[in-house]
């Protein structure tokens, strides 16, 4: 085995993940694409009716698929700003879970930054903070939902009479879209900064401590090791914690669906699961609607390779 | 004006004391050298002046200044690491001009003195490399060019030519004594290399075993000696020892034996033991006892090896007659060996029978129990003071 | 000049306001500029502030112990919120801020007797277990040959590995429902009747995979980082690759292989979808803490102070075992590994 | 690993509750003994499948097992508003040709209309699902509120008031008793809210989905009428309960619902009820045995059917206007796939039999399909519940099932969205209900492209 | 049988060539040194040979086999790494001993084996330390302990003691000559220390700018260099140039003449630039010129700057009045510059006229063009054998 290549050493290494990947998602991928490519057929055992191209495709992004919430349901027209929407912002799955996913990234990765580094410092009881602030993403996502559920039922947790009368939230938070949408990136934060303080303290561990020995004799204030020093060494791990959460809230699903469900913040996944279990048998739609997700994160984070292709270090 | 001053600087790591109760002070612009043997707490040294380590007790002083406790960047210095530490995700200009950046100079600015830098380490044209694809002695010098740029008041350089080839050392040299000039620096400097600590230094501190041994300029330590271990240390080959007894008007080796008179040596009696040192180059072959001023008697010996270096060799001489144990071996302790540098064109061969004289003036005593020196240069004996010398070839 | 003494008292928080005389150990060599100080008058809040500016470190101190505070607040109130909950009686969850409704502690007893939720909860330890351990190995190899090696299609490939994360799991959901109902004549010996559904594989196959590419890229960066020089070392020691890497790269890269197996570890512990589906719900059938948790819920009710209590069971002590696993992971892999 | 249930076993998907009645301890009754009695083979056991009570989790799980073709679960205990689209696909036994006939007329002359179209094959009308017990909409309200603001309640159990009086009623019992509630009831965007507490509004005023009670189970080739006048209305009036004098409302009905309705489903719409801070509760039967029980309010619950918005006689559609209840309810399915298929027609065979729905009755307070039997149960053994057979019996006779087609998860969807946003106010009822109405065209218009 | 060949190796990095077209034989048993600028391909080889580097051109032999290609555990080499490279999670113990322990040897025989090399390199009582608690100079003992405990047929050591004291280095030297002949190793070995590569090796390998340069016994290498790269790199201060014309019987350079039949000398002929070369001990005061047996004419002189060594003191000397430029700034390139190296005790001091002369019998003549050697030693002018020389002092 030490007389193959590097090449040839490195596919044997690269087999088994690749022998479960194909037995566990290239397959089925390939079985939902095919899926994607067919009529829906509500009734009688062969769940799929005839080919018919890219129809399904057509129908998600025109907005006339069969689906309780569209995916993208836009117009154009010649006055400012050029777009009109079909149905409102928040109930176009595809921008729902864009702002979404921006959003929440975007604030996880300060918060996780902030949390890793408190994390790193040198203190007593160092370890229960970390236990405390490890344990958000230790609960499992239907909890998640129903601490923010509950929190903001209007009998039963204060969260809604408090946001209600300073005014920033309406009585029934979570049958209103904005309010809702708010709820849930809240949660979300809550629980998923940890996953990225995890990653990041991961990072902060593994930097070299005599590259500070240098800055600091060179004359780097600690803002300035952090980033010159501190900042690019752990980019590749805040990078791959960054591209996973991206990806994550891009599928958000279980989230919403236990606080506010997924009529009130419908998101792209939300779309996938309604018509994959609404009952009505729609597995074609379903399947375009998946691969139209599949589709769009694949952009989001081709993105984001683009973007730090040349980062020091970095993954690619 | 960048004085540094250390007062009773002492580190322990734990239960291991690196760094024991030193006291010294390095004047504005003076070049001092720390030698010593591996981990006698040079590196730590330097470390409490930089910043980078509290010394257990004693305060550092730069300039008028206390610095204890300041944060290095408070501390004008800049420091080559021992172990280089290159930054990994830097290129060789973006871990020159490091320092420099974090001022805030203008980028002409920088481009220029990081030029400049790279020019004086030889790197030109290696601006983008990436320290991994660099050679160890590239990558020294990328760390010697990341402090030289910064024109602080005080340099700290620990072992910075390491992994240079003789030339490149030479070269380097020079570079650093020009800058010393140039900028009025003030230059701490840790070095193995005798050579380098000889020629660059104003003085050489003299380490062991975390206790400084003697500050005092090059030539002073290489012929005054303190003790027996600076001048074991100092000089290479290093100076031969041989343990002896002080008599009535002299001093007795296994040997050979010494004219001296006792009475003149203060701390010591008749009876004591001493150790006499002497250095190879004090060494000549019989023929030439003629050309020395004041050499001893002839002392019998045989050659064992012979180690050619070139420009001279090294001649390994057992004085007794003694079978199985080859000098090389652990040249500098046993009395009944003895080390002589010669020139090459010199016709002796291995395990030849000679007579060898020591140079009197040369011979350094000392206190064998404290290791004290005692002496430099026995004249008593005769008048005429050692005139011109001279080398034949 | 400032005092050496504040620099090494990690006590210091900065934040409380002190005696100015108490500074001077050596018995105020500044005394002038003190009583000048006096006569200011200064508060103890514009002292801090002076002191502050003289001496940054404090500040840094004190920002550290706000942003640890708002950290752990943040964090633990809905924890808090959660435990209040669990206190409150069934039927009674109206109101609640700070206080329970009620007091309840037997919910935390009442969990176990209403179903056997210990069993749930061991269920998905193992299988976050067998899961961790397929992920952490699978996805070494393939860090190995992302992060240290030179081959063609490197990149491509690791953003093949990426696929699987790009896609809902419900696309996946049909057709692996399909494969793990498929009766394999070679699995009758180890499951009964030849399938995979209802046993642990159900679960650890799929989970495994979803959660490997997370771990193939932290794994990747960390052992990208790791010089070279020591796994020459290694190789010119005797070891092989494969050796360079469980010796060597592993336990340099500790903090990444920590971090992938604690993440990959929660993950599958808390994973909603496939937990959901590939077992029928049944304790004895391999169905994790997700199905036990559900199982609070009525058609018309749900117990909802049941499946806090239930959360609180199945989180912290998983949670804290994690941390503390994580830390000995760290240390054991840095420190001694190779100690035989 | 080993797992599989013994060769004469049969294997049952249940909620917790139904599992707690299966088996007993001891000699004390039991379903199992009950099938047993009634001539099931001693040989032949239920094992239970618990499941997640949540009957969308339940259907995921149905849907997961029959669409791998998996058994068992040999037996599936399906939601009467799902139990359609499995029998479309095929996933089900047609009992009509496998059942003895005798079982199968006694269900068909006994079994309550309602329920039992809910598990027939909308084309042949062949029956697939046994109905396990119905459920009905109730609508609950504390007498002594209400006697104590001056109402007389005593005719409202089997003569449902009008909306405007139940509302004004409501209003006035609450001041009257400083409670923070009046009506609670469902109105979050779920299934509970199209299948049933707006189904209930909108019949009760003459309104219908797709143009009256004959067009509920045929897909394709039907009217639809959301956007008629009387569905409007049925909003307007919601919107008055909710919002008081406003935009898009009914004049002359009383503000009575929280507005937290609109995200609330049947616990929240309870919880209030239950703990006296409520006058009135929109709920399912099960609400009875818990707030009608001596410990809670026991004779001070009313009991009564949906309030009436107009006639019937003046109802636009074909058995709507009057009073209604929503009809929900499990049925019993058998998996084509099982290998046990034969056991598993003996077992529901044997649920057929009258003491065993007696049994499931008496032991779990579930209704018996056979509605007639509530009355024959003993008051001590089924609990409040008999106190109130004749509000049962009437709500059996104005039972609304949801038009549950393979389209209607799809449809109920759709609806209930729709619903909630006008009832939120987002949208304008009107427009509200324009747009379903044209989703549900497209949604039906599917049927007859795809030629299903 | 350890022999170690290379056959044509190099190796590129992009466009950067790290090795040229290496060929050379390494004996079994032999001990090689490579020697060589800065980033001239010296550790490149020494990885090719470990098989931690594939040559892109070439093949590498080890006894009887080739082994380009196979992997590093199977050639049997033990190697000390220039950038040390100690196992940070393992302490010394550890790290001595994991190439034993990957081998299954009994915990007896380890612990045996590794204590003999801490006792070999002094680090005895240090065994449980961690790299990161020890001095630069500690940590590279134990990556040369690391190695030596292994006992290998082929040991690869790259400046092992670049950190490392004078002394400690002189123990080092002859504990390594010592392992050489009691294991019959095979060495090869990289240093810039002119002193170990003279005196340990058996040949020594002149490499620059990933070219071989001449591969001959240190004195060979030190007397005859092949050109004038060797011949500037080897020795330390440098030999110092001239440029030159060839005339009608003799050699003509800026500021003195040098009597030769250029007749004798292939591939020149008069009117040809060359370049004379003459090594700082071979220029001696003309005072002394009697004591040579072939000096050049006197040449006058001035003394620039002096540098005291201690044992020995370099002039730096103009030839040519030259004002500005001091000579320490760049010694071995001008032909108006001459580096002479004397005793300490002669009484030269900065600033002086002097006359010197140089030893005709250690001339070396370069082809300017090409830089090859044309002639060592000029003894054409006269008949006396260059005798006995002495050294006075
Ligand atoms: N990974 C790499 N990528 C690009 N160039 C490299 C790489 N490694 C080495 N080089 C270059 O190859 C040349 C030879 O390097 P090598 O390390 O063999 O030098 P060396 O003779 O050992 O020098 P030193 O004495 O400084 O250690 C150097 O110029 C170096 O810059
Ligand atoms: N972190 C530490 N913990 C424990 N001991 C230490 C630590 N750092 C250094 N030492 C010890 O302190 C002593 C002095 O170390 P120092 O690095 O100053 O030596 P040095 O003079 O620089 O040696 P060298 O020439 O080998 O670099 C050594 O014996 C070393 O082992
Ligand atoms: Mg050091
Ligand atoms: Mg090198």
């Amino acid at each position: 085995m030490e007389g193959l290549s590097e090449t040839a050493y490195a596919y044997l290494l690269l087999l088994p993940a690749f022998a479960l990947l194909t037995l566990v998602a290239f397959y089925p991928m390939i079985r939902t694409f095919v899926m994607s490519l067919r009529a829906d057929q509500t009734r009688g055992i062969d769940p799929l009716g005839g080919f018919i191209g890219i129809e399904n495709y057509i129908d998600i992004l025109t907005g006339n698929a069969r689906l309780a919430r569209q995916f993208l349901d836009i117009g154009l027209t010649s006055s400012f700003p050029f777009i009109e929407f079909g149905t409102p912002f928040f109930q176009q799955a595809l921008f729902v879970t864009l702002a979404f996913a921006i959003i929440s990234v975007v604030m996880e990765t300060l918060i996780g930054f902030g949390q890793a580094y408190v994390l790193d410092q040198d203190f007593r009881g160092r370890r229960w903070v970390r236990v405390a602030i490890i344990l958000p993403w230790a609960v499992p996502i239907v909890i998640q939902g129903m601490i923010f559920f509950l929190m903001f039922q209007p009998t039963v947790g204060f969260g809604s009479d408090l946001m209600q009368s300073i005014g920033v939230f309406s009585g029934t938070p979570l049958a209103n879209s904005r309010d809702a949408f708010i709820i849930i990136l809240v949660a979300d934060i809550w629980k998923s900064a940890a996953f990225m303080a995890l990653l990041i303290l991961a990072g902060l561990q593994s930097v070299d401590r005599s590259l500070y020995d240098v800055a600091r004799v060179a004359g780097a204030s600690p803002w300035q090791r952090f980033k010159l020093i501190t900042l690019p060494l752990v980019m590749p791990a805040l990078l791959v914690a960054m591209l996973f959460r991206t990806m994550d809230a891009m599928r958000v699903f279980g989230l919403i669906e236990s606080t506010a469900g997924c009529t009130t913040v419908p998101s792209l996944t939300c779309l996938v699961v309604e018509a994959m279990f609404g009952g009505t048998r729609i597995y074609a739609t379903a399947a375009a609607v998946a691969f139209s997700t599949a589709l769009v994160i694949g952009l989001i984070i081709g993105g984001y390779v683009v973007l730090f292709r040349d980062t020091e270090g970095g993954m690619y | 004006m960048a004085r540094v001053r250390l007062e009773n600087i002492t580190k322990r790591y734990g239960d291991e004391t690196a760094v024991d109760d030193i006291s010294l002070e390095v004047e504005d612009g003076e070049f001092v050298t720390f030698v010593g043997p591996s981990g006698c707490g040079k590196s730590t040294t330097m470390e409490t002046v930089a910043g980078l380590t509290e010394p257990t007790e004693g305060r550092v002083y730069i300039g008028d200044d206390e610095v204890t406790g300041l944060a290095p960047k408070d501390r004008g210095v800049a420091m080559v690491f021992q172990n280089i530490a290159l930054f990994p995700h830097m290129d060789v200009y973006e871990n020159i001009s490091f320092g420099l950046r974090l001022r805030k100079y203008d980028d002409e600015e920088v481009r220029r003195r990081v030029e400049e830098a790279a020019d004086i380490v030889q790197l030109e044209g290696m601006l983008d490399r990436m320290p991994a694809e660099m050679s160890g002695g590239q990558q020294q010098r990328v760390g010697i060019a990341r402090a030289i740029v910064r024109n602080p008041d005080v340099f700290l350089m620990d072992e910075p030519l390491a992994n240079l080839d003789a030339k490149l050392r030479v070269h380097m040299r020079t570079e650093l004594q020009r800058l010393h000039r140039e900028l009025n620096a003030t230059i701490i400097y840790v070095t193995h290399d005798q050579a380098e600590a000889m020629t660059m230094s104003n003085r050489i501190a003299v380490l062991n075993d975390g206790k400084l041994q003697q500050i005092a300029p090059p030539l002073e330590c290489y012929n005054e000696p303190t003790n027996l271990f600076v001048a074991g240390f100092i000089g290479s080959p290093s100076m031969n020892f041989a343990e002896g007894t002080l008599v009535e008007g002299g001093l007795e080796t296994n040997n050979f034996n010494i004219d001296l008179d006792p009475g003149r040596l203060s701390g010591v009696s008749v009876g004591d033991e001493v150790t006499l040192g002497v250095r190879p180059e004090d060494v000549h072959l019989r023929r030439y006892a003629d050309s020395l001023a004041d050499p001893t008697d002839p002392i019998d010996a045989r050659s064992d090896v012979l180690e050619p270096m070139g420009d001279e060799v090294f001649v390994y001489l057992l004085l007794a007659e003694e079978a199985g144990r080859s000098m090389a071996e652990d040249p500098a302790t046993a009395s009944d060996q003895l080390l002589m540098s010669i020139t090459p064109d010199t016709d002796v061969h291995e395990g030849q029978d000679l007579e060898v004289v020591l140079d009197r003036s040369k011979l350094h005593l000392f206190d064998a129990a404290t290791g004290e020196a005692l002496l430099h240069g026995l004249v008593e004996r005769s008048g005429p003071e050692s005139g011109e010398a001279s080398k034949a070839g | 000049m400032s005092d050496p003494n504040e620099h090494t008292d990690p006590n210091d928080t900065g934040d409380r306001p002190r005696d100015p005389t108490l500074r001077r150990p050596d018995g105020g060599r500044n005394v002038l500029k003190e009583g000048r100080d006096a006569e200011l008058d200064r508060g103890p809040l514009q002292q801090w502030a002076a002191n502050s500016i003289e001496n940054p470190e404090r500040v840094y101190r004190a920002l550290f112990y706000v942003a640890a505070i708002f950290f752990l607040f943040t964090t633990l109130f809905p924890f808090y919120w959660l435990l209040m909950v669990a206190l409150t009686p069934e039927g009674q969850l109206q109101d609640i801020v700070f206080t329970p409704n009620g007091f309840n502690p037997g919910a935390f007893i009442e969990v176990f007797e209403v179903i056997p939720f210990h069993i749930y909860m061991f269920n998905s330890f193992i299988i976050a277990l067998a899961s961790t351990a397929v992920v952490l190995v699978v996805a070494s190899l393939a860090g190995y040959a992302f992060g240290r090696l030179e081959f063609p299609g490197r990149t491509p490939l690791m953003l093949l590995v990426l696929i699987i994360s790009f896609f809902p799991p419900a696309a996946f959901f049909i057709p692996l429902n399909d494969l793990f109902n498929t009766s394999f004549f070679f699995l009758e010996p180890i499951t009964g009747d030849g399938t995979l559904y209802n046993t642990p594989f159900a679960l650890v196959t799929p989970l495994s995979a979803i959660f490997m590419p997370l771990a193939i890229f932290i794994l990747t960066t960390f052992y990208s980082q790791i010089p070279d020089g020591l796994e020459d070392a290694a190789r010119v020691e005797g070891t092989t690759r494969l050796g360079a890497l469980l010796r060597v790269i592993i336990p340099l890269s500790a903090p990444g292989v920590a971090t992938a197996g604690v993440l990959t570890f929660i993950a599958v512990y808390n994973e909603f979808f496939f937990s959901f589906l590939m077992t029928d719900g049944q304790p004895q059938n391999w169905a994790p803490i997700l199905d036990g948790i559900l199982a609070y819920q009525g058609q018309y009710e749900v117990l909802y102070h049941l499946m806090a209590a239930a959360s609180i069971i199945g989180v912290i002590p998983v949670a804290i075992l994690v941390v503390i696993a994580q830390e000995k992971i760290v240390s054991g892999l840095t420190a001694g590994a190779l100690k035989e | 690993l080993g797992r599989g249930p013994g060769s004469n076993t049969v294997v049952m998907t249940a909620d917790s509750g139904v599992e707690g009645i299966i088996h007993s301890e001891g000699d004390q009754p039991s379903v199992q003994q009950a099938l047993w009695d009634a001539g099931l083979d001693e040989d032949i056991r239920i094992e239970i499948q618990t499941v997640v009570s949540d009957s969308a989790s339940r259907m995921q799980t149905a849907q997961a097992a029959l669409e791998a073709g998996r058994a068992p679960p040999d037996i599936h205990m399906m939601d009467s508003g799902w139990t359609v689209p499995f029998v479309l696909r095929n996933q089900t036994v047609n009992l009509t040709e496998e059942l003895p006939g005798e079982t199968l007329s006694y269900v068909n002359e006994n079994y309550l209309d309602a329920i039992l179209e809910t598990a027939r094959h909308p084309e042949s009308s062949d029956l697939h699902g046994l109905p396990l017990f119905p459920d009905l909409g109730f609508t609950l309200y504390r007498e002594d509120y209400l006697e104590d603001a001056g109402y007389d309640t005593s005719s409202w159990a089997t003569d449902p008031p009008q909306w405007e009086e139940f509302a004004n009623a409501v209003s006035d019992a609450r001041e009257q008793a400083g409670l923070d509630y009046g009506y609670t009831t469902q109105a979050a965007a779920y299934e509970g809210l199209s299948c049933c507490t707006f189904n209930e509004v909108m019949t009760s005023w003459g309104g219908a989905y797709f143009g009256g009670v004959n067009n509920l189970f045929t897909a394709g080739d039907r009217p639809i009428t959301v956007d008629e006048q009387p569905v409007i209305d049925a909003i307007r009036m919601m919107r008055s309960f909710i919002e008081g004098e406003n935009q898009n409302t009914l004049d002359g009905y009383a503000q009575i619902c929280p507005s937290p309705i609109i995200q609330w489903t049947e616990q929240q719409s309870l919880s209030p009820f239950d703990a006296g801070n409520a006058v009135a509760n929109r709920n399912w039967s099960f609400a009875i045995a818990q707030t009608g029980a001596e410990e809670a309010f026991g004779e001070n619950l009313g009991v009564t059917t949906c309030p009436i918005g107009v006639p019937e006689e003046e109802a636009e559609f074909d058995g709507t206007g009057g009073t209604a209840a929503a009809l929900g309810g499990w049925n019993l399915v058998v998996s084509p796939f099982s290998d046990r298929k034969e056991e598993a027609l003996q077992v529901l065979e044997a649920f057929a039999s009258e003491e065993v729905m007696l049994t499931v009755f008496e032991l779990g307070g579930y209704l018996p399909p056979n509605l007639d039997l509530v009355a024959e149960a003993s008051p001590d053994d089924v609990g409040p519940v008999a106190r109130y057979g004749d509000v049962v019996q009437a709500a059996s006779d104005n039972a609304i099932p949801r038009p549950a087609t393979d389209l209607w998860p799809e449809q109920s969807a759709l609806v209930y969205q729709s619903v909630n946003s006008a009832y939120r106010g987002a949208k304008a009822p009107e427009a509200a209900m324009n747009d379903l109405a044209q989703e549900l065209e497209q949604s039906e218009s599917e049927v007859q492209t795809n030629g299903n």
